[in-house]
Formats: structure tokens, C-alpha cells, sequence
């Protein structure tokens, strides 16, 4: 066989530009759209996020409706609606028909959504499985009127293509009461009771107990969650990167983007916790000449700078970039949705730091009521707010329940298994930056320094669980221990008569009083008591 | 029996009554250089009537107590610890035991106070094995009469019960006492007239000796001075029962010195046997091997050179045998060489 | 056993030599309504010399014929399954057994080609059990003399051996039989004197009746007519132990009609006993469910209406008790009510 | 506290691109640079996959050399060269330079690398971790020089920065021998021996039998696998899309985008396997005007004839877009790496369709020689010839392996393990579009069509050893039979007789030799011979 042989100028002419949609249309599944049951959670899952994070950052307490419907149980639609400070018109093709485009990419600070990919995917989902487009009202304010934007997304281009514009009068029955943005999608789809929907709001709602969230499922049922606190969480603030996070490549990048004249202000200015002090000394034990501008560091220099930067003690992160849900907040949220539970406990965690990301941790368990007695235990997973529903099995979480002894704190569990017994556990990880095990954002990467920090809170929430248990127990031990003496005391006296065949009338209730009052009555082991028995039940 | 007494003494000076009980776990047991074998150290534990943990216990332990006192008065009747279990029922719903080991564990504590097994006080254990040859018994039939038989005027031995064991040693013309662990090597010395050639009573152990079995041993060595030999399967479970009928178990510490025969021997099969008889063999399990071990470092057979020898070679060789393997050879073999060469090397009265 | 001479006639006809042999897998076990047990159907298979996964059995097959022919011609000797396994490696390489299922196997063909338990031709099973009461046995001692012996005589019952087994029944006074499944109760109703109460020979079947045991009911049963009684746990082993003596078993049936009791009775402890009585008792394990339900549709037990309805109870109840169970009412309450009413419900003779 | 609300007006000025070299740069664990030791082994991997592809399509024999070296076990430099065909010099930036860019993504053909992300990541790890620029060595011909471009990757556009440029003269120890690519890379990796580079290599030698590998490892040892065929594979043709993968949104693109005038004609050009019947009856079932042009058409004439080009039957894609390695080939490259080998065998299943998308399945096992005799048996995953080296419990390889009863064919297994034994078992999926279960290509997804496949190669594997296993057996017992015979039929009728109590002597010799002669020796079991025991061993 002749070879004809291609030339490298022949495959030049091949080559070319992919997009970014181009790239996610075909590999729709690492976005969480792997099947139509995931697919209608993650459209609703978008939205709701989204309008979540717009509602806090405005400072609105947010009140959320969803609405699901259907004809054939095959075309879905979606509608997801809040009251937050709506979109511009033209921020709105970007935002919905924009693949990696977003406010929340560049800045480290904690929030639901980060990488722009959520809502404008299922933009794309929707078109690439129904061909229609998508339509997105925004009102912004009571001043202003509902614009309704008929969307689709040009992957290609990785654009939007808008295909309808409205402003609706005031009279239209789809025009939005005041501020907010609500976002409607047909999608292929299948609903499904456990593990969609239903419950991914209802841990929405423990995780957001500050929000009010209407639900109307396919099915037609409502379900409706009401706010168990009435004031928005702290807002979290934007932090700049830590010294201990940094690698060489950004550092360079860093260098090169600065307007710090001085290698000092550089590294105040553009990381957190460096005060002057601590930028001296990193300038000092790199050995670099401290009026060199920070433009001029070639590879070396930045690499001796790193090294430098990671050896100087520089404080932890800020705090205030953080927003955990709160120890009462929780509670009370979790207090909501299962009203019955016996006893509810949570822990929060002091924010710990893993490469050079802050991060705080919360846990809590429910216990008792009607939670069935016999199962392995519900586990809720939330990072950010936002619970994750899969990938139970692969995430930080799941390690730190494992590898806790939950038997000492009064839960079932054989080996290194889910605890079984009546109770929900809750683990709760905020950070600026959640290393989610792939971009569908399924489960926590089990890095150490976070199991451990889970661990530590599900272990602090045990040993309450433990405590309260144990009381439990105690209380009524206490009661029949008086009880046995007095019922004991006088037949051994009879029998022990008999057998020394002695016939006096003896009265021995002098004695039982006596003992009672003086508190004689012992409740303990004796060493030595336990008799060795290798064998039992002989004939 | 003084632990009524001592109660009613101290309800009398007013104390709180209390009950002092030895020890029987691991930590306590010593062995004894005298009897040769392991017994119970002198450390107690006190029970205090006080004590709510305790008294429910000290309760049943002087009703059980006073129920085999009635037992022992009226002198026909034995129980089992089973049976005891079943009949605390009786006693109403205080005194009766809930589950079996809570009354097993008491008549011990019982047999530790008293320092003498529970037969002693007509709680008899499961009887099993039999005895073949010339010996007159005479025991207490159940309506009280007394009555001789004759283990050779019997089929198969006489069933070592109740009665049996604690007849009378009416007469015998026997030198010896042949203890065999298997039924099936039994009868067979039974139908080789062993108990003709070797002048000898053949006791069927079947399996692990009971501890009627282990009494009535000791009571035909020491009231008649008949030598005793055991004849066992050649593994570590063999030699063990070989080992529990001279010293004892640990588990029964508190009232070896009555069960034991310290002077009883082991007549194998041994290790080295196997290897000479090319005994047909398995090997040996972890547990045989383990055993083996802790046999070499017992102190009450550190002294024995026979068989720490054979021990040593046991684990070389890692092969274990039953007695019955010896009948590679035919019928006869046992008795006619396998037995007498094992008695003399053993020094047996009457064997050339 | 013309096992011999059809080989030899076949090879002297200058054929290849063949064996039938019945075929005892469950297909081929039918309910055999004369002699009210399982017994196997007319389905054979036959084995040839000129196959090669035959001829090493088949050999094997004709020399422990002829073994145990020689052992009936002497007369006093018997030997257990086990003690065949390892005599057999005296016969040399080619004729030794490797496993002992192996030689079990072929005495069982044996049993099956002669139509005879293997008791027949001195291959015995390990006895176990004894016998109580006015009953004088004449047997044969192992040196071949005839003596006698009554079980009344003895301490603790006669152990059923080979000899025991085999033994003629001289003279007795009993009128029925009490076959009782644990030791415990055995010894119990001698120490109460059931034997005069009730007129009863005793005997102790230590749990699962052996072959000798099962075989000397059946002997007593129909050579002195003596009416049989069972006496076992209220749970479905027991139950079985009971089944097994009246109607033998599945894995027997090439022998089940020399050793079962057709007519014996069933006494309890029944089910309904359970509540009657308010025995202590405990849950029924998935296995013993099982049990009973096959048991409800047992072509045997079908039109035993007591049986059946006993059998429904204890599905309703879900639990089971041992006969000892029955000491909670004290130690006379088994002979002074409890088997009295029982016996009279089955209408045993001389019970009013 | 009073909130500060915030406007959508405010927000609108917040948002902006996000590139996606920024996107993967912060998510690099998602192309499996996750750690040192997977990043060492993904660099060699993108590299080596780059220049098998180019080779092959150049249609040289390839020759790779791979050179890794290290000082400080920290910083390792990676070289690959290739014999192929270049690249010309303008196409450089782009192919190393820009994340999504490539040849393969818009076409469907079987080919190693698909999307274009995997050299450029590598560049971008490499600058991310050590600063250092990467060179690109490419010679397009013996007639040209060759260039050396040295090149970072420029993240906020998705760009390459070019730091320096040469051209090597003809004397210049790094030229070029001939034509050919070198790249060149400086990473912070670790280096192991198992799992690693080492056995990537060997099992990228049995994918493509027909290539020449040389390999340096850090440790300087030396591994080079010489060819075990010396013809490339035929090359895979391009195909178009079939019309039963085609979802609703990509087909309003194609009638959109589409030169055709009349829906016929649309239907045959843009799809494969459609000839003229099977378009007309898609558009007679469409039930639309036939003269309708594909621009006009609408979201809901669409949906007509997507769901019209469903209910016709179809041929099959074409199968020259796929190329296995092939029987000969497989079997020939296993017994290179495993000489001492017992048995090999292979399978090739015919090809099969999955969404579309036309693969097939190969599967082959070594058995034998020195593999461990107690150990699992050791499995080889390969996807389009590339080796899929981590998650091997996740994908559909795994599936089809433990979900067949090994023990039949002669391998041990417990429950529904991986089988256990001296074999190593190599399962390969070639298609136009590999489902993988992640970017980093670790694992193909377990879909039921593919691993229904790759269980019937399996099986037909598993019964070829099962065959050869069984004979080598049967052969040892032959012997046997008639020395049984002879040994015990003269010993029988002895015993016989005996028994018989007959002394009369026959001379049984002419009987035996009858038998043996007429071959009348049987060896067979007989119905019922099997006797039920219940129980054995009893005294």
C-alpha cells in the first residue's frame, strides 16, 4: 500500500478555534446534565442559586417561587422567580447566553455561583433538547417596566441569539410585581421524587433559612418553606489572595499586572494579612534588592520572592469573607423541618485555612422523632449554601462520617460505615474557594485539612449527642435502683435463715431505713466480680 | 455450709450482710506444687447485700444454697445445672434465673465458697463414657436400696451416671485402668479382650472426660492404687484430654484438686508414633499448633521430658492422628503389640 | 450376598461383569404406605468393570464384602464405618480409601444391593443411648459366651452397644417403652421411678436416636409388643428425633424398613404444651419454620390430625422449649401429671 | 442594621469574560494535573498521544523518544520528540499556545486527542508550577531548518506569548535530524515507578504495535519497545453525523448552516448512511412540503423531521472511520511484553453504535508465563489506543469485567469481584466519540450498549482460554485411563471369587485384551451414579 504522506502545511489548514459552548454542548454531562432526571435538577438548581446570590448581594431577604410543569412527562417547563434587583437588559444576553461569564470568577469571595457556566448551560440544554429558546423577564425596580428576552445561545459563537424582545405593560399578567428576575426553560426531563427536586429545596431551605421558597411540582403539590430567621447573614466580603496560596505562575502574573512601585507595597497591596512588617521580611530573606520595581522580576527573582513569601509567619486569611449559616440559624431551620426531632444539636467551626483558601466549617445532627430507627442516617451536604446531591459517596464528607466512631457517641454503625439510627447529620463547608471534585459541583474534594476540620465539628456535635443520650439513660436507671434493694433485702434475710435452718424472728426493716437514710445503698462493680466463664449453658 | 450462719450472725450485730467469694478468673488461679495441679489463689471478692448490683444475686446464691442442702438431705435426687436453671422457675419471679449462665455462675461461686465440687451437693453434670471389665459396684438405687453389679456381667460396660459414680468399689481383680478417648476404640479393646490380656478396667471417655468420668478415675486411683492409663487420639485435642484428667482445667481451678489424677499417664498416640506406625494423618491446624506451644511452657509439664520431647516433634513433623489409625495393622495389632510395648516403656504392673 | 458369584458367573460366560446397584438420591426414595416409611423405588444403576471410573469402586465394593463376610463367620467382632476406613489400608495401595466418604459410600451400596442395615454384616454404627428398667437381655459376651443381664440391675441403665444391640430379650415385666431425647430427663424420670410407675423401660436416646438405639426399639416393639412412647423438646428437632424412629429417615431409606417403629407414638412436649404449660421458651429460628412447613406437607404425617394441628400451633406461637422446661411446676410434677395425662390421651395400656 | 440595597445597575458592572485558559488554570485538576505525580505522567501522556496522531495521519511509521530529568526530585524536565510530520511555524502558538484548538474536535474520526486542551494545559501547568517558558522544537521536512519557539501561555486571552525564537542551524545539537516536533517542558511532578510513566509507556507500546518507543526515565534506566508490526493501521476516515445521534438543537444548526437547496438533499450530504430512499421517506413521514427549503424551516418543522428521521430504518454508520488495532497486531504486541506468555488470545467484536456514534469493541487475555499466580489479574484499558491509566473502578471496563463469571473459564472469582489468576486482560474502545466519564480522560463512561460489547468480547475471550485451559487438562488424564484398567480388573475378579468362595482358576488375560482391543474401555459418568449423602466422615 502506497502511504500518501500529509505534510505538516496540509494539517495546518485543518486546525481551528473550538468554543467554549462548542465544548460543553458536547460534553453536556460534565456540567451535571448526564441524563434528564439530573438535568431538570440542575436547571431549577441554577436558577435558584443565582437568584439567591443576587438577592443577597442586594441585600433583599429573598423569596423565591418555582414552578414546574408538564404535558407528556417528557418536555418540561421550568419557571424560577425572585424579587432581587433584577438584570439591565443589556447585562442579560451576557449573563444567560454566555458560557464563562460572570461577576464571581475574578474575586475571591464566597458565593453560590463561581465560574459563569450555570444558567447559560442550561440555556443550551434547553435548545439542544426542545429548540426553544429560553425566555428571562427582568424588572428593576418599580419604576421601571418587566422586559421579557427571548434567548437562544450561539454556540459558535459562544453568544447569545435573541429572538424576541418585549416590555410588558403593568396589565400583563406576566409582568413582575416589583424588582426581580424570573427565568423560564422547556427541557427534556424527568421528575422524580427522591434525590430531585423536592429535596434539594428542602436542604435549600435549611441552608437559607433567611429565605421563603414557593414550590409547585409537576405533580401539581406545593410546597412551600417559610423563613425560619428573618434577617440576611453577614455579607461576606471580597478577600485577596493569601501568600501561602500563591503559585509561581500567578505570582509572576501578579508582578507583571501590578501598579505597586515597591516590591513592599506590591505585597501588601495585593495579598491579604500582609502588613508592612511582614512584607520587610519577606523582601529581606529573599534577598532581592528592595528597590526593584516589581516589573522587573524576571523567573528567578519571582521564584526566590515565593520561596520567601511561604517561609515569613504571615496571619491567616480575614474573617469576614466568610458567611456560615449560623449556629441559631441552623438550628432554627433545621428546627422547622423536622419539628418533632427529640434533640438538635450543631457545631461551628473556627475558620481554618487550606492553600491559602479560608474556610469555615459547620455541622449538625437531628435526632429522633420520626426519623426511621433502623436506616443508615440522611446526610445533607452543603457547600456554600448550596446542598449537593450527588456523588454521596466521593466527597470530603463522606470520609469525615466514616472514618468518625459514631458508636461512642450512641449511633449504630459497622466498620468504617454510615452511622445507621434515627438522625440527619449536616455538614456544611463555606469558603472562597470550594474545591468541588468536578464542574457539576457534586462533592467536596476530600482534601486533608478539610475532613479534618469535619471531623472535628461532627465529633463536637457527638459527643452533645452522646451526652444527651447517655441523661436519657441515666434517669431511668436512677429510679428502679431503691426499688430493687427494697424488694431484695428482707427475702435474702428469710432465705439465708433456712438455710442456716435458725427460726428466730428477725426484723429487718430497722435496718433497711437505716440504710436507705444514710445513703448505704451502693450501685458499683467490685473488681473481681467478673468470673471468668469459658463455656455457658452445660446440661 | 456456713453462709447462712454468717449472714444471720451479722444481721444480728446489725451490720449490712456481706459474702466473701474467691476469685476463679484467670489472675487467680496458681498451681499447686502439692496436688499437681491448678487451683485458686487466695484472693476474694466481697459481695455486700448494699450493693443493688449484688444483693438480687446474693439472693438466688443462698436459695440455690438451700435448695441443694434439701437435695443432699433427701438423697435420691440429682440435678443438672440445666435442670436447676429450669426449676428456679418454681421460685417465683425474684428468685428464678433468666438466662442459663447467671445459675451456672452462681453454683460455682457456690463450689468456690465450699471449696468442693457441686456433686458434692448433688448438682451433677451430664453424665457420658462407661466401664468394661472385673469390678462389683455397689450403689443406691433410686428407691434408696443398695445393690452390686458387675461390669463384666454387662454388653457393652456399665453408663457412668449419677449412681455410678458414687458407688462403692465392691471388689476387682483388675492391676490397671485403660482410659480410652474414642467409643470406637473402646469397643474394640472390649472385643480384643484387653481387659483379659492386661488385666484392666476400660473406661470410655468418649471425647473430653466429664467430670463424673474425671471423679470416678480418680476415686478407682486412689481408693484401689490402680495405675492409669490414657489412650488418646494423637493431636493436641487428644493430649488435652490426657492433660485434664491429670491436672484439671483452668476453668474448673476451684475444685481440680477432687477431679484431678496427677498420677494418671499418657499412653499416646504420640507424635512419634505417627511417624514409626506411619500412622495415615492430617495436618495440623493454627489451633492444634498454638496449643502444642503453650503446652511446651506449662508449668505443669515443664518437668515432663516424654513430653516435651514428643511436643517438640509434633511441631516438626505438623501432622496430627486418631488412635483408630492404628488399625493399618489388622485387629489385633493394638493389643498385641501396640499396647504392651506402651505399657512397659510405662513401668504397668503385670506387663512383660 | 450372591454379589460374588453373579461376577464370576458373568466372566465365565466371557462378558464384561456389571453390578446393579438401587440408586438412593431423593428421586428414587417413594413413600412406601405397607410398612408406613420411605423406602427406595426399583430404579438401579449399574456399574461395569469395563469402565474405568467404576472398576476401583467395584473392587473396592467385593473386598469389603468379602471383609465383613469374614467378621460375620467369626462372630465377635464388629467394626465401625471409621475403623473400615482405616483397616482398608492393610489391603494395600490399590485397595485402600482415600477418604472415608469414599468407603462410607460403598457400605451403603452394600446395604442396598442386599436389602439389610449394614448391623447385618458387623459394620456398626457408634452406639449411644441405655436402657433402664425390668428387662433381662442375654447376649453374647466378646468371648462368645452367652449371659445375661437386667437393666434394672444396673446404676445408671445398660449402655446400648453392639452386643446390646444383638442381645435376645429374656423375660420382662414392662408394658410399654418411654424413649426420651436428652440425658437430663432420662435420669430425671428414673431418680421420680417413671419405670414403676408406669410400668415403662426407659430409655436415654441422647439426642438424635443412633441406628442401635432406633434398631432395639424396633426389636422391642415387635418382638414383645411393647407400645412406644417419645419424649422429646418442644421444637422441631425434636419433633424430627421423633419422625426419624417412627418413620426413619430419607437419607436411610435403603435400610429405613429394618430399623423404624411405625406404630410408635409421639408424646410431646407438644406445642399446645408450650402454652398450657407456660413453659419458658424461646423464638423459632428460620430453620425450624422451614422444618415444620415441610413437615405439614409430608406424605407420612398428612392424615395425622394430632400432628398436623400441633404443627399449625407452633407456626402461630413462633416458639419452641425443651422438655426440661417442665421442672418449673418442681421435680414429681413430669410422672405425677404431665406424662400420666399424656399417656392416657394416647390410650397406653394399664394408664387410667 | 440597615442594608445597603445594591441595583442591578451596580451589578452590570461587575461582570465580565472569564477566558477559559483562567477557567482551567484555577480548575487544573479537572484535566488531571490533580497532583505532582498524575501531572508528571499527564504531561508525557498529552505529548505522546499529539505525536502517535500526527504520525498516523502523516502516515509514518512513528518513532517517539521520551527523555525525563530531574536534579532535585522536585523539577523534572520532560522531553518528547516524534518523527512526524512538523508543524509549520505560524500554527505553533496556537496548538501550544491556546487551550481549545485543534483539528479533531469539529470532525467525527477516531483519533487520539479530541479538544484540544491537552498540550496547551500541559504548557500551563508547566509556567503555573515553575515559571519556566516551554520549547517547541519542529522541523517540517529535511529541506527546512528547524524552529525552536519558546512560549508561555498568555491566560486572560487564551493566547501564546512568545518569549524567544531560532532557528537551528544544520550543526546545532538540538536540530532536527529529520522532519519531526520536540516538545519540551519544565514541571513540578513526582516520579514513581508503578502507575506512572513507566507502564503508561508500556501499554501505549500494545495500543499502537506498529510505533517505536525510546524511553529515559529519571532514574536513567532505559525502556524501549521496538515494533511488533511494521505497517501503520489503515487510516480512519472522517465521517458526518448519523441521523439516529442527532438532537433537536444541532439540527435546526445544520438545516440553518446548510448549502443543500431541498430537505432530500440536506438529508444525504449532511448525514451518513441516508441515500435518496431513506431521505425521501424521512421527508414523506416528516409529512412536510417537499420543496420547503432547510433555511425555512421552523423549531416545530424541525422537531417533524427530527423525530421522522427516527421512525425510518437506517443503515449503520460507516465503519472505515474506525480502526482497531487488530487481531494480528494486538496479539503480536502482547507477546512482545509478555514473551514467556502460555496463551494468548483476542477478540474483535463487530462494530456497534451507541448514540449515534459507531465503536468497537477488542478485547484479548494473556495467560500465564510469569504473571503472579494469586494475584487479581492485572487490567489494561485503552480508549482509541490511548491507555486510561486511574479510575479503573469507575468505568464501563470494570463494569463488563466483573459483572462476567469468570470461574467458567478457569479464573478464580469471588462474588462479583475483579477474577483472580496469572492473566492479564486488555479491553480497547475505539469510536469517533469516546464517552470518558471526565476531561482527564480517565474512564469510559459505563453505557449499556458498550459494556454489553465489551462483555461479549470478553466471554468470547474467556471461552478460547476456558477450551485451552480444559485440554491441557484432559490430555494428562488420557493416559491414565487404560493403566486403571489393566491395574484393577484381574484384582477384581480375584476378589470376586473370594467372596464367591469358587477357587477354580480363570485366566481373566484374553477378557482384558478383548476389551482393550474392541476399545470397549469407557470413561463416563452414568446418570445416578451420584448417591445423595448427607453427611460424611461419621465413626
Amino acid at each position: 500500500m502506497v502511504q500518501d504522506k500529509k505534510t505538516a502545511e496540509f494539517f495546518a489548514t485543518q486546525q481551528r478555534d473550538i468554543s467554549v459552548s462548542e465544548f460543553f454542548e458536547k460534553n453536556k454531562h460534565l456540567l451535571g446534565f448526564d441524563n434528564p432526571t439530573k438535568a431538570l435538577l440542575m436547571v431549577v438548581k441554577e436558577a435558584v442559586d443565582n437568584s439567591l446570590d443576587a438577592c443577597e448581594e442586594a441585600r433583599i431577604l429573598p423569596d423565591i417561587k418555582i414552578k414546574i410543569k408538564t404535558k407528556d412527562n417528557e418536555v418540561y417547563t421550568i419557571s424560577v422567580e425572585d424579587n432581587g434587583p433584577g438584570i439591565v437588559k443589556e447585562q442579560i444576553p451576557k449573563i444567560f447566553g454566555k458560557l464563562l461569564y460572570g461577576s464571581k470568577f475574578h474575586k475571591l469571595s464566597q458565593s453560590r455561583g463561581q465560574q459563569g457556566l450555570g444558567i447559560s448551560s442550561s440555556v443550551l440544554y434547553s435548545q439542544l433538547t426542545t429548540g426553544h429558546a429560553s425566555r428571562i423577564y427582568s424588572r428593576t425596580g418599580s419604576s421601571t417596566k418587566t422586559h421579557l428576552i427571548h434567548m437562544r445561545l450561539d454556540t459558535m459563537k459562544n453568544e447569545a441569539e435573541i429572538t424576541k424582545e418585549e416590555i410588558l405593560s403593568e396589565g400583563d399578567r406576566n409582568s413582575m410585581k416589583n424588582s426581580g428576575t424570573r427565568f423560564e426553560a422547556d427541557v427534556i426531563g424527568r421528575y422524580r421524587k427522591s434525590q430531585g427536586v423536592d429535596e434539594y429545596l428542602e436542604q435549600t431551605a435549611v441552608a437559607n433559612p433567611f429565605a421563603k421558597i414557593e414550590y409547585q411540582s409537576p405533580d401539581g403539590t406545593e410546597l412551600n418553606f417559610s423563613r425560619a430567621v428573618n434577617e440576611l447573614p453577614k455579607e461576606p466580603k471580597e478577600m485577596k489572595p493569601h501568600p501561602y496560596g500563591v503559585e509561581l505562575g500567578i505570582l509572576m502574573r501578579m508582578l507583571k499586572n501590578t501598579k505597586s512601585r515597591s516590591i513592599s507595597n506590591f505585597l501588601q497591596n495585593e495579598f491579604s494579612s500582609v502588613g508592612s512588617t511582614s512584607a520587610n521580611e519577606v523582601v529581606k530573606i529573599s534577598k532581592i534588592d528592595e528597590k526593584k520595581s516589581p516589573h522587573d522580576f524576571d523567573r528567578d527573582e519571582s521564584e526566590k520572592l515565593l520561596k520567601a513569601m511561604q517561609k515569613v509567619k504571615i496571619q491567616r486569611p480575614p474573617l469576614d469573607c466568610l458567611s456560615p449559616i449560623g449556629k441559631d440559624a441552623l438550628e432554627k431551620g433545621l428546627k422547622k423541618l423536622y419539628p418533632n426531632a427529640e434533640f438538635i444539636v450543631s457545631h461551628i467551626r473556627p475558620p481554618e485555612v487550606y492553600r491559602g483558601n479560608p474556610f469555615i466549617i459547620e455541622t449538625a445532627i437531628v435526632y429522633g422523632g420520626d426519623l426511621p430507627k433502623e436506616d443508615s442516617i440522611k446526610i445533607i451536604r452543603l457547600a456554600n449554601r448550596v446542598p449537593l446531591m450527588f456523588q454521596a459517596g466521593a466527597g470530603a464528607a463522606n470520609e469525615a462520617i466514616t472514618t468518625t466512631a459514631w458508636k461512642r457517641y450512641g449511633l449504630q454503625q459497622s466498620g468504617n460505615g454510615i452511622p445507621s439510627g434515627p438522625a440527619v447529620i449536616i455538614v456544611h463547608m463555606c469558603s472562597t474557594w470550594v474545591p468541588f471534585i468536578s464542574e457539576s459541583k457534586e462533592a467536596v474534594a476530600p482534601y486533608p485539612e478539610i475532613v479534618k476540620e469535619m471531623k472535628l465539628a461532627l465529633q463536637d456535635c457527638g459527643r452533645h449527642l452522646g451526652m444527651y443520650l447517655r441523661k436519657q439513660q441515666k434517669a431511668k436507671q436512677e429510679t428502679r435502683r431503691l426499688h430493687i434493694f427494697e424488694d431484695y433485702f428482707p427475702l435474702f434475710i428469710e432465705i439465708s435463715k433456712e438455710l442456716a435452718e435458725i427460726k428466730d424472728k428477725i426484723d429487718v426493716r430497722p435496718l433497711i431505713e437505716n440504710v436507705i437514710n444514710k445513703g448505704l445503698v451502693e450501685d458499683k462493680e467490685i473488681p473481681g466480680e467478673k468470673q471468668s466463664r469459658s463455656s455457658s449453658g452445660e446440661d | 455450709m456456713n453462709i447462712g450462719k454468717d449472714v444471720v450472725k451479722e444481721i444480728k450485730q446489725n451490720k449490712v450482710p456481706h459474702m466473701n467469694i474467691p476469685i476463679r478468673s484467670t489472675s487467680n488461679i496458681v498451681y499447686d506444687e502439692k496436688n499437681l495441679c491448678y487451683i485458686l489463689g487466695n484472693r476474694e471478692f466481697s459481695r455486700s447485700a448494699g450493693n443493688i448490683r449484688h444483693i438480687k444475686k446474693m439472693t438466688q446464691l443462698v436459695k440455690v444454697a438451700d435448695f441443694s442442702k434439701q437435695l443432699v438431705k433427701e438423697g435420691t435426687r440429682h440435678v443438672t445445672k440445666r435442670e436447676l436453671y429450669y426449676i428456679s422457675e418454681s421460685w417465683g419471679e425474684k428468685l428464678k434465673f433468666d438466662e442459663q449462665p447467671e445459675s451456672d455462675e452462681i453454683v460455682e461461686d457456690i463450689e468456690a465458697m465450699i471449696s468442693e465440687p457441686r456433686e458434692a451437693i448433688n448438682i451433677i453434670p451430664n453424665p457420658k463414657g462407661s466401664i468394661y471389665g472385673d469390678i462389683a459396684m455397689r450403689f443406691k438405687n433410686p428407691k434408696g436400696k443398695m445393690m452390686t453389679v458387675n461390669c463384666l456381667d454387662t454388653a457393652d460396660g456399665q453408663q457412668i451416671g449419677p449412681r455410678m459414680t458414687e458407688a462403692e468399689f465392691a471388689k476387682t481383680s483388675a492391676n490397671i485402668i485403660i482410659a480410652i478417648e474414642t467409643t470406637g476404640m473402646y469397643n474394640r479393646l472390649i472385643e480384643e479382650n484387653a481387659h483379659e490380656k492386661f488385666n484392666a478396667l476400660l473406661i470410655n471417655l468418649g471425647g473430653q472426660a466429664s467430670r463424673s468420668t474425671r471423679r470416678i478415675i480418680k476415686r478407682l486411683n486412689e481408693e484401689l492404687k490402680l495405675p492409669v492409663y490414657i489412650f488418646c487420639d494423637a493431636d493436641p485435642f487428644g493430649l488435652h484430654i490426657a492433660t485434664v484428667i491429670i491436672s484439671g482445667s483452668a476453668k474448673s481451678a476451684h475444685v481440680n484438686k477432687h477431679l484431678c489424677t496427677p498420677r494418671a499417664q499418657w499412653i499416646g498416640v504420640t507424635a512419634t508414633d505417627i511417624i514409626e506406625y506411619k500412622l495415615r494423618s492430617d495436618k495440623l491446624r493454627d489451633l492444634d499448633i498454638k496449643r502444642i506451644k503453650e503446652l511446651q511452657v506449662d508449668p505443669r509439664y515443664e518437668k515432663d521430658k516424654r513430653l516435651q520431647q514428643e511436643l517438640k516433634v509434633w511441631l516438626k513433623i505438623g501432622r496430627k492422628a486418631e488412635q483408630q489409625a492404628i488399625l493399618r495393622y489388622g485387629f489385633e495389632f493394638v493389643v498385641d503389640k501396640y499396647l504392651p510395648a506402651k505399657l512397659k516403656e510405662l513401668k504397668a504392673p503385670g506387663i512383660r
